[in-house]
C-alpha cells in the first residue's frame, strides 16, 4: 500500500482499503486500496473493464462493496451511507455520459444542484433568494454558459452539456469531485478549457478524474493511478507511470 | 343500427300526447311546461341539449310518431356473452309487433344503448333512455348489480323496467317488473326434486356458487330450507369462488370427497357464466358422473351449454321455467321466428328469452288495456294481465311485480338440450320476499291499495325503504 | 361414467364376442321362457312412469336373455327408441348405419330422429342400468370389462344377488378382479345378522380405498348402527388406517393440482417471457394471442368434424402460425415504432387487445365456443380410487415442459437463437455484424405470440373459449414472469410452478379467492424485496 | 417522454388561481342557472341529465389530473389509480349507507340492507364512525393516501421502477378487486353499495342536490387543478420532473427521490379519493368493478389523449373520452371498444403529446406558415 503520509501534507479526504466487489462471479474490483488527499487532482486510468466506473459507483454508494472499507473525511464509513447522504457529504459526481435534465433549462439544472436543504417540505416552499441568483450567475460564468441560461438543457451541444454538468457539480459545493471522462466528445478547444477548469478546481477541492484520453491526462495529471483487473497496477507521477513496463504492457502500449 | 335511422333532429311531441307522465312532481312540472310551449322551441331546446351530450344521433323527426322501447343490455365487455341475445330478442319482438300493426296505431321503435358491462354506465344509460330518448319502457339488465345500479334512476324518473333474469329476490320496486324466476320458482323446487325418491333421495348437499349476491342469497335461503327439512349442518358444504374461476381441481376433489361418505350427495350450483365450462370439464375428468353426484344448476341454460362439450355432462340437471326442448305450439313458433330473425338455424333459445317474450307481451297487453303508454296507467293495467308462456301455460302478473311460472327440471343431453324429467303440477307465484330468511319473511310486497308498497313489514305495519 | 366412454370402442369389440358366446350357449340352455320374460319386460322399458321403467329394467336383466345387455346398454346411452309408427323398440346406431329392431335383431333402414322417439331415462335409471349391465358382464371373457363391471358393483350389491356374486368370485381367475369382487361381497355381507360374518367383512374391507367402503365402515363404527363392540372397534381401526392413507394421497393430489396449475401458468407466461423478458416489450395483448390459439382449435374442429382425435395436433401448428402472424403484424405495425418506450408499448398493445376481443366478438359472436376433448385426453389415469391423474392435465404438463425445452434449444442451439440473443445484448453491434435486427425483432415477437397461440390450444381443453378468455390470464402471466425474474426461462419455470403449487396448497385452508389474494400480495411484497425477481441478473447488466 | 411545459421561469399564466377559479365559477353558475332558473321552455335550459353527466365528467377530470401528476410529471405509469378512486368512493358510499339508517327495506336501525339479508348480526368494526360526515370526509382522503403511502414506501424504497411498478400497481388494484368482491369483507360484494337516499339531509334524487353535487365536483376539480399546478410549479415540481428524466442523477445531487415520489404519489392518491367520493353520490353506486384493471387502464388513455404532462390536457382528455363513450355507447354500441382500442394505438403512435400537444404543434406550424408566406419563394426554411 502506498500511503503518501496523510498527516504530513494535506489531510486525507478519501480512503479505500481492500475493497472488493463481484458481479455474477466476475470480480470487478479486487482488493482495491486508494487514498485521495483534500486538495489533489488525481487521474485514474486503465483499460476497459479495469473497474474505474465501478470504483466510482462504490464511492458514491451506487454499488455496495462485498468487502473492504471506504472512509471519507472525518472517518465517515461511506459503505453505510446511501447515495443521497453521500452526495450531501460533499461528494459530487459527473457521469460518463453527460446526464443533465434535458427538459429543464440550464438555469433550472443549476438551481436543482444548488447546495441547500433537500427535503420535500423545503422544496415545496423553496423560493430563489438573491444569494442563490448570484451563485448561479457565478457558476454560469465559470462554465461559460451565461448566454444559454434559458435554453432547455436537451438542446445544448455535447460539450456544453459536459460543462453544464460540471457546473451542477460545483453548485453542490462538493469537497470531492469524481469526474468520469470529462472530455469525451469535446473539441480541442473545449478540452483545453476543461483542463484549465479542473486544474483550477484542484486548488481547493479533491478531484478524481477517470479518463481515456492520454493526451488530456498528461496535460493535467500530477498523480496517476493505473487500475487493471480491479486492482491498482501502479501509482505515481505521470512521468514514472509512462515508463513503467508493466503499465505499458497492459495499457499504454496498446 | 336501429336507432341511428331515427335521423337528426328532434321529435316534436304533440301536446297532450300519450306519454304524458304521472304523479312525480318534477315530471308534472315538466309536462305542464311542455304542453304550453311552441313546437319549434321545444325542438330547438332539445336539439341543443341533446347535441351537447349525445351527439347528433338521437331521436328522429319522423313524420310518423313512434313509441320508443329502450333496450339496456351490454353489447360489449364481460356480460355481452349473455346479454347480446336478449337485445336481439327484444328487437325481434318489436319487429313482430310492428308486423302486427304496432301498438295504439303507432309503430314501435327500439332504442338500443350499450352499457358495456359497466355498472355506473348502466345508470347513466338508463337516465339517457328515460330523460333524453323518452322511451316508454325499458327491457334490460342481467346482473343484479346492474339492476341495483339503475333502480334509483327508474324510481326517480318514474320509468318502467322489465327485468328478465332469475335473481335473488329481496326486492320489489314500483318501477320494475321481474319476469325471471324468484328463488321459490327455481331453487326450492329443484331441491325438492332432488330430495324425492325420483330425484335420487339426496341427503347431503354441496352448495357451490360464484361469490356474489345471487348465489349468496339463494344459498342462505336453501340452507334455512334444508335445515327446516331436517338436514344436519355437517351434511351441507358451501363453497364460493370468484367470477370466471378456471381451476376447479381442488374444489371438485373436495366435492368428490364430501360425496364419498356414504350418503347420496348432490351439488346445487349457482356458479355463474364463464366459470361453468371448466367446472363441468373438471367434473367429467375426475369421473364424477351424474348418477353418482348430480349437479343441479340455476345459471346454466341452452346458451351456456352451446359453449360446452356436453358429452360428459349427460344427466346433470338444471332448473328453469322454460326449456327449448319443451313441446308446445307457442314454443315451436317462437323458435321458428327466432331462427328466421337471427338467420341462424343453430341458435338456441333460453329461459331469459322467454322472460322477455312474456314481459313484452304483457306490456303490449297492458298498454292496449290502458290505451296509453303512461307509466302509471300501464303499471295499474299490468296487474292481473295474463299471456301465454312458451311451455303451454299461462303467465299472470301479480301485484308484487312477479309472475306465475311453472318450474321444470331438465337433464342435460348430449346434443346440448335438456330433457324435462320433472315439473311442478301447476305454476308457482314468484315471491319477492322469501319465507326462509328471518328478516325477509316479515316483509310483503303488494302494489295495490291498501298496502301499495314493495317492502311492507307485517310486524311493524311499516312501509320502509321507499324512495317515493 | 368416463371410463364407460373411454372404453366404448373396446366394449363394441367385446359385445361382439359376447354375442357369439351367448349365441352358442343360449340354445343349449334352451330356455324359451326366458325369451318370453324378456319380450314381456321389453314393453315396460318405454313406460310413462320412471318407476315402471325401473321394474322393467330389473326384469330384463333377470331374464337371462342374450339380448338384454345390448338393450340395457343402448338405453343407458340414450340410443333406445320407439318408432312413432308401430311402436317397435329399436336400437339407434351410435354414429352411422341402420337402427336395429330389438326383438328380431333385424336392421331397420331409414329410421331417423323424426320417425322415432327416444326412451327417456333419468339419473336414477342410469344408476340402476349401470349396475344391471355390470352384473351381466361379470361373465365377460375380457378382464377389463369384468374389472369395470366388478367396480360398478361395489356398494350396489343386495342380498338377492349375493349368490351370483359368489359364483362369479369362484369362477374368477384374475387377482385384481377378485380383489374388487371380494370387497363388493364383503360390503354386502357387512349387513349380515351374524357378528362373525360382519367381522370377517370388516377384515376383508380393510385397506380398500373405495369411497363406499369408508361410508360403510363409518356406519359400522357408529354405536347407533352397530351393536357389537368388537365389530365397532375393528371398523374404526380399519377406517383410521384407510383415512390415513387417503390423507396421504390427498396431499399427493394437491401437489399434482399445483403442478398442473403451474403448467398452465407456465404455458401462458412462457411466451411473455420472450416478448417481455427478451425484448422488453410489455404485450398486453398476450392474452388475446392465447385466445386466437384457442379459436384456431375451434375452427379446426369445426372444419374437420370427423377428425376430432387428431384435431389438436392439427391445431397446434396452425395456432402457432395464426398467433405468430398476428404478432409479427403487431410488431411491424406498432411496436417497432415504440422501442425504448415500454410504457407506450403497454398502452398500444392494450388497445390492440381491445380491438382483437371485439373483433372476435363480431366474427364468432360473444358466446363461448364449444371445443371438444378427444378421447385420448378424456378421463383420468386411476392409480387407486382416491388418486387419479386427469389425462388432459397430464398431457398439458408434458406439453408445457416440451414447449419450454424446445424454446431453450431454440435459444441456445440455433442460428436464430444466437441472433436473437445478440440483438438483445447489443443491438448496434449485432446490426454492424450484418444481423438484420428488425427482422430478428419481428421474428422474436412472433415467436412469443406463437407460443401464446400454443397455450391457447392447450387451454381450450381446460376452460372457456370465448372473447374474454385472454383477460383471465394476463395478470397471472405477468406475475409469473416478474416473480421468476425477467429474461430468464428457468425463472419463469420455477415461478410458474411455485405460484401453482403455493396456490393449491393454500386453497383448501383459505378458499380460492383468499388464496389468490394472498399469492398476489406476497408477490407484491416479494418484488419490493427483490425487484428483479427470483432469478435476477445482477450487476451492471441489470441496471442498464 | 414527451416534452412538458412544466414550469416556469417565463412560462405564461402569472396569476392562475383567480383565473381557474373564475372559469370554474362561470361554468358552475351558467350551468346551474340554466338548469334551475331558466325554464324548460327556454332553448337555453340544461336538463338535469346533462348536469349529472357534467358532474361525473368533472370527477373523472379530477382523477385524470391526479394520474397526470404521477404519470406526466413523475414518470410513474400507475395502472392502479382506479383503486384510490374506488377507495374514496367506498368511504363516501359507507357514509351514505349509514345515512340511510332505519330507512332500509328491512327497517333495521343500524345494519345496511345487504348485511341484513346475508344474516349479519352486528356492524363490522370498520363501519363505525362512518355515520359522521366529517369522519367519512377524513377517510375519503386518508384511506387512499395511506394505501398509496404504504405501497409507495415499499416500492420506491426498493427502487421498483418503470414497467415493474406499473405491473405491481395493476396487481394491487386486481388484488383489491378480488378482495372487495368477497362478501365476507362486508362491503356488499359484487353489488357494492347502492340505494343511497340522501347526503347531509339533502335528497339525492332532487335536482337541486344534483346541481349542488355538480358545483362541488367542479370546484373540487378547480381546487385539485390548482393544487397540482402549485406542486408542479414549485421547486418540488422541478425535482420531480428531474426524477422522471434521470432518477440516478437526482440522487447523486443529494436528493432522496423516493421521498419526493412518495409525496406526489400520496397526494395524487388522495386527490383520486376525493374524485371517487364526489362520483359516488352522483352515479348512485360503488362496487368492486371500479377496481378492475380495465378501468384503471382506461383512465390512462384519458390522460394520454388529452396530453400527459399538461394538467389541463389531462382534464380535457377525461372529458373528451368520456363524452365519446357516452355518445358511442348510445349511438353506435358495437363500435365503442374498437374506438377505445384505436384510441390507445393512435395516441401512442402519432399523438404522443395528446390533443394539447397537437394543438401546440399546429399553432406553431400555423405561425410558421404565416411568417413563411412573407418569405421569398425558393428560400430554404431551416
Amino acid at each position: 500500500m502506498s500511503l503518501v503520509g496523510p498527516e504530513v501534507h494535506t489531510p486525507t479526504l478519501l480512503y479505500l482499503d481492500g475493497v472488493s466487489v463481484s458481479f455474477d462471479g466476475f470480480k470487478a474490483i479486487d482488493g482495491l486500496s486508494l487514498v485521495v488527499d483534500e486538495t489533489e487532482l488525481r487521474c485514474v486510468i486503465g483499460p476497459n473493464g479495469a473497474g474505474k466506473t465501478t470504483m466510482m459507483d462504490i464511492i458514491t454508494g451506487r454499488t455496495r462493496p462485498d468487502t473492504g472499507r471506504v472512509e471519507y473525511a472525518d472517518g465517515v464509513d461511506l459503505t453505510r451511507c446511501d447515495e443521497s447522504e453521500i452526495a450531501n457529504l460533499g461528494i459530487g459526481r459527473k457521469f460518463q455520459k453527460p446526464t443533465v435534465f434535458e427538459h429543464h433549462t440550464v438555469d433550472d439544472n443549476l438551481e436543482l444542484a444548488l447546495a441547500g436543504r433537500r427535503s420535500v417540505a423545503a422544496s415545496l416552499r423553496f423560493a430563489l433568494g438573491p444569494e442563490d441568483r448570484d451563485r448561479i450567475d457565478e457558476l454560469l460564468a465559470t462554465v461559460n454558459l451565461r448566454g444559454l441560461r434559458h435554453r432547455l438543457a436537451g438542446t445544448l451541444s455535447h460539450g456544453q452539456k459536459q460543462w453544464l454538468e460540471i457546473g451542477m457539480l460545483l453548485a453542490q459545493r462538493p469537497r470531492l469531485l469524481l469526474v468520469d471522462e470529462p472530455v469525451a466528445g469535446m473539441t480541442a478547444q473545449e478540452t483545453e478549457r476543461t483542463a484549465e477548469l479542473l486544474v483550477g478546481l484542484a486548488t481547493d477541492h479533491a478531484v478524481v478524474v477517470v479518463e481515456h484520453d492520454m493526451e488530456f491526462v498528461r496535460s493535467i495529471a500530477r498523480k496517476v493511478t493505473v487500475l487493471h483487473q480491479g486492482r491498482v497496477l501502479a501509482e505515481g507521477p505521470m512521468s514514472v507511470i509512462q515508463d513503467d513496463p508493466l503499465v505499458n504492457a497492459v495499457y499504454l502500449g496498446e | 343500427m336501429l336507432q341511428s335511422t331515427n335521423g337528426r333532429a328532434r321529435t316534436a311531441r304533440a301536446p297532450g300526447s300519450d306519454d304524458s307522465r304521472g304523479k312525480h312532481p318534477t315530471m308534472k312540472r315538466t309536462l305542464a311546461r311542455a304542453r304550453s310551449m311552441p313546437v319549434i322551441r321545444n325542438a330547438l331546446r332539445h336539439a341543443a341539449a341533446i347535441a351537447l351530450v349525445t351527439g347528433a344521433g338521437v331521436a328522429g323527426a319522423n313524420a310518423q310518431e313512434t313509441i320508443k322501447v329502450g333496450v339496456l343490455h351490454s353489447l360489449s365487455g364481460t356480460m355481452a356473452i349473455s346479454e347480446t341475445t336478449l337485445k336481439d330478442t327484444v328487437l325481434m319482438l318489436v319487429e313482430e309487433q310492428n308486423k302486427r300493426g304496432g301498438l295504439l296505431g303507432k309503430k314501435l321503435e327500439a332504442v338500443v344503448v350499450d352499457p358495456a358491462s359497466n355498472w355506473p354506465l348502466f345508470a347513466e344509460k338508463a337516465r339517457e333512455l328515460l330523460e333524453a330518448r323518452k322511451v316508454a319502457v325499458v327491457f334490460g339488465c342481467w346482473t343484479s348489480v346492474s339492476r341495483k345500479s339503475v333502480l334509483p334512476v327508474f324510481e326517480e324518473l318514474n320509468g318502467l323496467l322489465f327485468y328478465p333474469v332469475q335473481y335473488e329476490g329481496e326486492e320489489s320496486s314500483k318501477n320494475v317488473f321481474y319476469t325471471g324466476a324468484a328463488p321459490n320458482q327455481q331453487a326450492i323446487p329443484a331441491v325438492d326434486y332432488l330430495m324425492s325418491e325420483e330425484g335420487g333421495a339426496v341427503k347431503r348437499w354441496v352448495l357451490a356458487g360464484t361469490d356474489y349476491v345471487y348465489p349468496r342469497t339463494t344459498n342462505k335461503i336453501l340452507e334455512n330450507y334444508l335445515a327446516a327439512k331436517g338436514v344436519a349442518e355437517a351434511d351441507i358444504m358451501i363453497n364460493y369462488t370468484p367470477f370466471g374461476h378456471s381451476d376447479w381441481q381442488t374444489i371438485v376433489a373436495e366435492i368428490k370427497k364430501f360425496g364419498s361418505e356414504g350418503k347420496k350427495t348432490a351439488v346445487v350450483s349457482t356458479i355463474n357464466g364463464d366459470a361453468n365450462v371448466p367446472f363441468y370439464k373438471e367434473l367429467g375428468n375426475q369421473g364424477i358422473a351424474a348418477q353418482d353426484i348430480p349437479v343441479v344448476a340455476f345459471s346454466v341454460g341452452e346458451e351456456e351449454l352451446s359453449g360446452i362439450d356436453t358429452g360428459p355432462l349427460v344427466g346433470h340437471l338444471a332448473a328453469w321455467n322454460y326449456f327449448m326442448s319443451v313441446d308446445s305450439q307457442e314454443n315451436a313458433s317462437f323458435i321458428e321466428a327466432w331462427h328466421a330473425f337471427i338467420k341462424d338455424e343453430k341458435r338456441v333459445s333460453n329461459d331469459p328469452m322467454e322472460a322477455h317474450y312474456i314481459g313484452f307481451n304483457m306490456w303490449v297487453k297492458a298498454v292496449e288495456k290502458a290505451g296509453t303508454t303512461d307509466v302509471d296507467a300501464v303499471r295499474s293495467a299490468m296487474y292481473g294481465v295474463s299471456v301465454p308462456n312458451l311451455t303451454g301455460g299461462i303467465a299472470t302478473m301479480f301485484t308484487n311485480h312477479h309472475l306465475s311460472k311453472p318450474v321444470l327440471i331438465g337433464e342435460i343431453q348430449a346434443d346440448g338440450q335438456f330433457d324435462v324429467v320433472w315439473e311442478t303440477p301447476g305454476t308457482v307465484i314468484g315471491d319477492a320476499w322469501t319465507d326462509y330468511l328471518p328478516e325477509s319473511s316479515q316483509i310483503l310486497a303488494d302494489w295495490m291499495p291498501p298496502v301499495s308498497c314493495g317492502n311492507f313489514n307485517v310486524k311493524t305495519a311499516q312501509c320502509s325503504g321507499q324512495n317515493y | 361414467m368416463n371410463h364407460i366412454i373411454r372404453h366404448r370402442h373396446r366394449r363394441w369389440l367385446v359385445r361382439g364376442l359376447l354375442g357369439c358366446v351367448l349365441a352358442l350357449v343360449g340354445p343349449i340352455l334352451g330356455a324359451t321362457e326366458t325369451r318370453a320374460d324378456f319380450e314381456a319386460a321389453l314393453a315396460g322399458l318405454d313406460a310413462r312412469d320412471f318407476a315402471d321403467k325401473l321394474r322393467a329394467i330389473a326384469e330384463v336383466a333377470r331374464s337371462g336373455d342374450p339380448r338384454s345387455e345390448t338393450v340395457l346398454a343402448a338405453m343407458l346411452d340414450g340410443r333406445l327408441a320407439v318408432t312413432r309408427a308401430g311402436g317397435r323398440l329399436v336400437v339407434l346406431p351410435a354414429e352411422h348405419g341402420d337402427a336395429v329392431d330389438v326383438r328380431s335383431g333385424a336392421p331397420v333402414p331409414g329410421l331417423g330422429a323424426r320417425q322415432t322417439s327416444r326412451v327417456r331415462i333419468n339419473n336414477r335409471l342410469r344408476g340402476v342400468l349401470r349396475d344391471a349391465i355390470a352384473s351381466l358382464r361379470l361373465a365377460s371373457p375380457d378382464r377389463v370389462v369384468r374389472l369395470d363391471a366388478a367396480r360398478a358393483l361395489v356398494g350396489g350389491v343386495d342380498a338377492s344377488s349375493l349368490g351370483t356374486l359368489r359364483d362369479a368370485l369362484e369362477a374368477e381367475g384374475d387377482a385384481e378382479v377378485r380383489g374388487v369382487l371380494e370387497v363388493a361381497l364383503a360390503m354386502a355381507e357387512a349387513r349380515s345378522d351374524d357378528v362373525d360374518t360382519r367381522l370377517a367383512a370388516v377384515r376383508a374391507m380393510a385397506g380398500s380405498l373405495r369411497p363406499e367402503v369408508r361410508g360403510l365402515l363409518r356406519e359400522m363404527g357408529d354405536e347407533e348402527r352397530e351393536s357389537d363392540p368388537r365389530v365397532r372397534s375393528a371398523a374404526r381401526d380399519a377406517l383410521d388406517a384407510i383415512e390415513a392413507e387417503v390423507a396421504l394421497y390427498g396431499h399427493l393430489s394437491s401437489l399434482y393440482f399445483g403442478v398442473s396449475l403451474g403448467s398452465v401458468l407456465l404455458l401462458a407466461a412462457v411466451g411473455l417471457a420472450i416478448t417481455f423478458g427478451v425484448m422488453g416489450v410489455i404485450n398486453m395483448a398476450h392474452g388475446e394471442m392465447v385466445m386466437l390459439g384457442a379459436y384456431t382449435t375451434y375452427v379446426v374442429q369445426t372444419l374437420l368434424p370427423d377428425a376430432l382425435e387428431i384435431s389438436l395436433l392439427v391445431a397446434l401448428p396452425l395456432a402457432f402460425l395464426v398467433a405468430g402472424l398476428v404478432g409479427v403484424l403487431m410488431e411491424r405495425g406498432i411496436i417497432r415504432h415504440l422501442y425504448g418506450r415500454p410504457l407506450e408499448t403497454l398502452l398500444a398493445t392494450f388497445g390492440v387487445s381491445l380491438v382483437l376481443q371485439q373483433t372476435v366478438r363480431t366474427v364468432f359472436s360473444p358466446l363461448n365456443r364449444s371445443v371438444s376433448t378427444p378421447q385420448w385426453m378424456s378421463g383420468a389415469l386411476e392409480i387407486n380410487p382416491v388418486l387419479a391423474f386427469t389425462y388432459n392435465r397430464l398431457y398439458i404438463i408434458a406439453f408445457s415442459i416440451m414447449v419450454l425445452l424446445a424454446l431453450v434449444v431454440l435459444l441456445r442451439r440455433t442460428r436464430f437463437g444466437l441472433e436473437m440473443r445478440a440483438v438483445t445484448q447489443n443491438r448496434a453491434m449485432a446490426s454492424a455484424m450484418g444481423i438484420r435486427t428488425s427482422r430478428v425483432d419481428a421474428m422474436t415477437f412472433g415467436l412469443g405470440c406463437g407460443i401464446a397461440g400454443l397455450a391457447g390450444v392447450a387451454l381450450s381443453q381446460l376452460t372457456n373459449v370465448g372473447p374474454n378468455m385472454g383477460q383471465a390470464y394476463i395478470v397471472d402471466s405477468f406475475m409469473v414472469v416478474v416473480f421468476g425474474g425477467v429474461g430468464n426461462l428457468l425463472g419463469t419455470f420455477v415461478g410458474a410452478m411455485t405460484l401453482g403449487i403455493v396456490s393449491k396448497l393454500l386453497e383448501p385452508a383459505t378458499g380460492t379467492v383468499l388464496a389468490k389474494i394472498l399469492v398476489l400480495v406476497s408477490i407484491i411484497v416479494f418484488i419490493q424485496r427483490r425487484p428483479r425477481g427470483l432469478f435476477a441478473l445482477s450487476g451492471r447488466a441489470a441496471e442498464a | 417522454m414527451s416534452e412538458s411545459p412544466v414550469h416556469g421561469s417565463g412560462g405564461p399564466g402569472r396569476s392562475p388561481t383567480a383565473a381557474v377559479l373564475g372559469v370554474a365559477l362561470v361554468v358552475v353558475s351558467v350551468v346551474g342557472v340554466l338548469n334551475q332558473a331558466v325554464g324548460e321552455s327556454s332553448a337555453l335550459h340544461v336538463p338535469t341529465y346533462v348536469v349529472t353527466l357534467l358532474g361525473k365528467y368533472a370527477c373523472y377530470a379530477l382523477l385524470a389530473v391526479a394520474l397526470d401528476l404521477v404519470w406526466g410529471y413523475l414518470g410513474i405509469l400507475s395502472l392502479g389509480h382506479g383503486a384510490f378512486f374506488a377507495l374514496g368512493g367506498y368511504a363516501m358510499g359507507m357514509h351514505l349507507m349509514r345515512e340511510i339508517g332505519p330507512r332500509g327495506v328491512y327497517g333495521h336501525p343500524v345494519l345496511p340492507d345487504f348485511m341484513v339479508f346475508l344474516d349479519w348480526k352486528t356492524l363490522p368494526w370498520y363501519w363505525h364512525g362512518f355515520d359522521s360526515f366529517a369522519f367519512a370526509l377524513v377517510m375519503v382522503v386518508l384511506v387512499p393516501a395511506a394505501l398509496a403511502f404504504v405501497f409507495g414506501w415499499l416500492a420506491f424504497r426498493s427502487r421498483v421502477t418503470g414497467v415493474y411498478l406499473s405491473i405491481m400497481t395493476q396487481a394491487l388494484t386486481y388484488a383489491l378487486m378480488l378482495a372487495f368482491f368477497r362478501n365476507e369483507m362486508g362491503f356488499g360484494g359484487n353489488n357494492g353499495l347502492t340505494d343511497f337516499k340522501d347526503v347531509l339531509g339533502l335528497d339525492l334524487q332532487s335536482d337541486a342536490t344534483r346541481v349542488g353535487l355538480f358545483v362541488c365536483s367542479t370546484m373540487a376539480l378547480a381546487a385539485g387543478y390548482l393544487l397540482a399546478r402549485g406542486i408542479v410549479r414549485s421547486r418540488l415540481g422541478r425535482v420531480v420532473t428531474a426524477i422522471r428524466d434521470g432518477e440516478g442523477r437526482v440522487r447523486s445531487l443529494g436528493y432522496r427521490p423516493e421521498r419526493y415520489k412518495l409525496f406526489v404519489f400520496t397526494v395524487s392518491a388522495a386527490m383520486a379519493g376525493v374524485a371517487g367520493a364526489l362520483y359516488v353520490p352522483q352515479v348512485g353506486i360503488i362496487n368492486p368493478g371500479e377496481f378492475a384493471p380495465l378501468s384503471s387502464i382506461e383512465l390512462v388513455v384519458w390522460v394520454a389523449v388529452g396530453g400527459r404532462g399538461t394538467l389541463h390536457g389531462a382534464a380535457l382528455g377525461a372529458v373528451l373520452v368520456n363524452y365519446a363513450k357516452t355518445w358511442l355507447t348510445g349511438t353506435y354500441p358495437e363500435v365503442w371498444l374498437f374506438a377505445l382500442g384505436a384510441m390507445f394505438v393512435v395516441v401512442t403512435l402519432v399523438l404522443p403529446r395528446g390533443i394539447v400537444g397537437l394543438a401546440a404543434t399546429t399553432r406553431a406550424a400555423w405561425a410558421r406558415r404565416v411568417t413563411g408566406a412573407s418569405r421569398a419563394p425558393g428560400e430554404v426554411v431551416p
